[in-house]
């Protein structure tokens, strides 16, 4: 029903105050789309990932840029683009750092660090492209084991009578 | 765990009438399947209409226009239309627009709080 | 806490699929501004409205076009602009021929042409501009009235602590 | 009536412990108001702490970075940090974070289930 052309663009201020709007459209979108409320889950949080490293690394004066969203669904995935137009980084060199807390000890523990390793854990795919500013490609598919739910919510999708 | 804003539409048929439970949002997007559902039925003389709007979350112009297509075919057959379980907010749009007054809500339920419909 | 400059852009296709990522957005925008839920109700229908005569009346070609909607959040208001780069209409011609039914004999009723008195109904300002293409400009007062509501909508807003 | 998405912390205090209910979206925009509030009771050794989780909505890096560093406070005085009345949504987050470990869950609740935090 929604087709794999379609796109829809999101522009907000680099300010946490509006990620919230951001994760209500990904649900509005990804809820029409099939996918579990597991995976829905999944992607907020991937996608606020994203917008938090804009906000919190991305420019150096507070309240002053923007973040650029875009969703592209397909037949079998979300593809979910976030660009900034901040300062850049070696994601390369910064994935080689990201690691989750099961083989530390309490004292060796950092409160900081985990966003990009959520989005890996998270998304199918992360993709990053660093140059005039950053830009993280997000993509989820739609599980097929998911099928017996995807069936149900396309039903609704297209309106079929239930009883 | 469906996405609660989802329209679709619970049908319940007995001897004498027809209900359709209008569930989730009613807009633009379900426009032309809510009409395929609710045309035939209402050109049928022989049993009651009922729209049961409970569960009704969101309706617009779209939603609106297809109602009042609806009550001129109830009109056109010698029958009626009858709303039943408005919420407010539905409330508020049908009387914004003057839609109400050509509803007839169900003596028992709504009669006396919403207050003559004809 | 949403500061006067900053807005939201969104982007869609001019299709029915997509309004109500317009109105979870709209819905996440105005709880945090604090409007009460009967206002945030107008306005999801009014914006819907606008977006339906879009995708119905402003694109020859049917899924062609976008509609881009700007988000302004004042202390006061918000501010919703809808537009399209379609066919433009007479807007002031229109709103002549623009009444509710509440006049009407059941014989004499038209299924069609409540959009534009349901905005002006809903909406505290509808301002149109028409010429290559069209906008639409809607202004939500918010109101002071419900300032108790407010208030404690404020309150979690700023996250105070309760009990 | 209010947007069950909005964060906000309903306390409860008694002579042995504190209760932090964490009730909606806990994201960067709450983050620092969070801090500020759990940093100086995790700081009271003679205290109990318990996060109730149950109307917790979401939460990212941002409320789980604290989580851990609100946890090595509490290791520091001695103590530790009770989390109660996790969902499987935030639970999840946890397991994949590896954060779960570090938790001490109520006894009689989530003991058993949850299987084997120190
Ligand atoms: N959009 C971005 N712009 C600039 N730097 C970034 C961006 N995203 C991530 N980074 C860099 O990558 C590092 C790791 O990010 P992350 O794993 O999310 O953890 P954290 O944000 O807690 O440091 C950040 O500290 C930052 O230096
Ligand atoms: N964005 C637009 N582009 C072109 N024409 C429009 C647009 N919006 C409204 N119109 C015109 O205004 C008329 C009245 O609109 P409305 O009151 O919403 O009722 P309806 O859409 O049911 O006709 C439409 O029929 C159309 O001719």
């Amino acid at each position: 029903m929604i087709q794999t052309t379609k796109r829809i663009r999101i522009t907000i201020p680099a300010d946490a105050e509006f990620i919230d709007v951001v994760r209500l459209s990904l649900y509005g979108l990804a809820t029409r789309m099939g996918f579990s409320f597991e995976e829905i889950e999944d992607m907020k949080v991937a996608v606020s990932e994203a917008c938090n490293n804009v906000i919190l690394h991305a420019y150096t004066q507070p309240d002053e840029g923007e973040i650029e969203l875009t969703f592209t669904p397909h037949v079998d995935r979300l593809v979910i683009s976030v660009r900034d137009q901040g300062t850049s980084f070696n994601f390369e060199q910064t994935v080689k750092g990201v690691e989750p807390l099961h083989d530390k000890e309490i004292h060796e523990l950092k409160a900081g660090g985990l966003g990009i390793y959520m989005m890996q854990a998270l998304m199918d795919e992360v993709v990053v492209h660093s140059g005039a500013g950053t830009e993280v490609i997000l993509t989820k598919l739609l599980s097929h084991q998911g099928g017996k739910t995807h069936a149900s919510e396309a039903n609704h999708l297209s309106g079929d009578i239930h009883g | 765990m469906t996405n609660p804003n989802l329209f679709h539409i619970h049908h319940e048929e007995t001897d004498t009438g027809t209900t359709l439970y209008l569930i989730g949002q009613l807009d633009l997007s379900m426009a032309v399947h809510f009409r395929s559902v609710v045309e035939p039925l209402a050109m049928n003389a022989d049993k009651t209409l009922t729209l049961n709007l409970r569960d009704l979350r969101y309706i617009d112009s779209t939603g609106l226009g297809i109602l009042v297509a609806i009550l001129k075919v109830r009109e056109e057959v010698g029958q009626t239309l009858i709303v039943e379980d408005v919420t407010p907010k539905v409330q508020r749009l049908l009387d914004l627009t003057g839609i109400s007054k050509f509803l007839r809500p169900v003596p028992d339920q709504t009669a006396e709080q919403k207050g003559g419909a004809v």
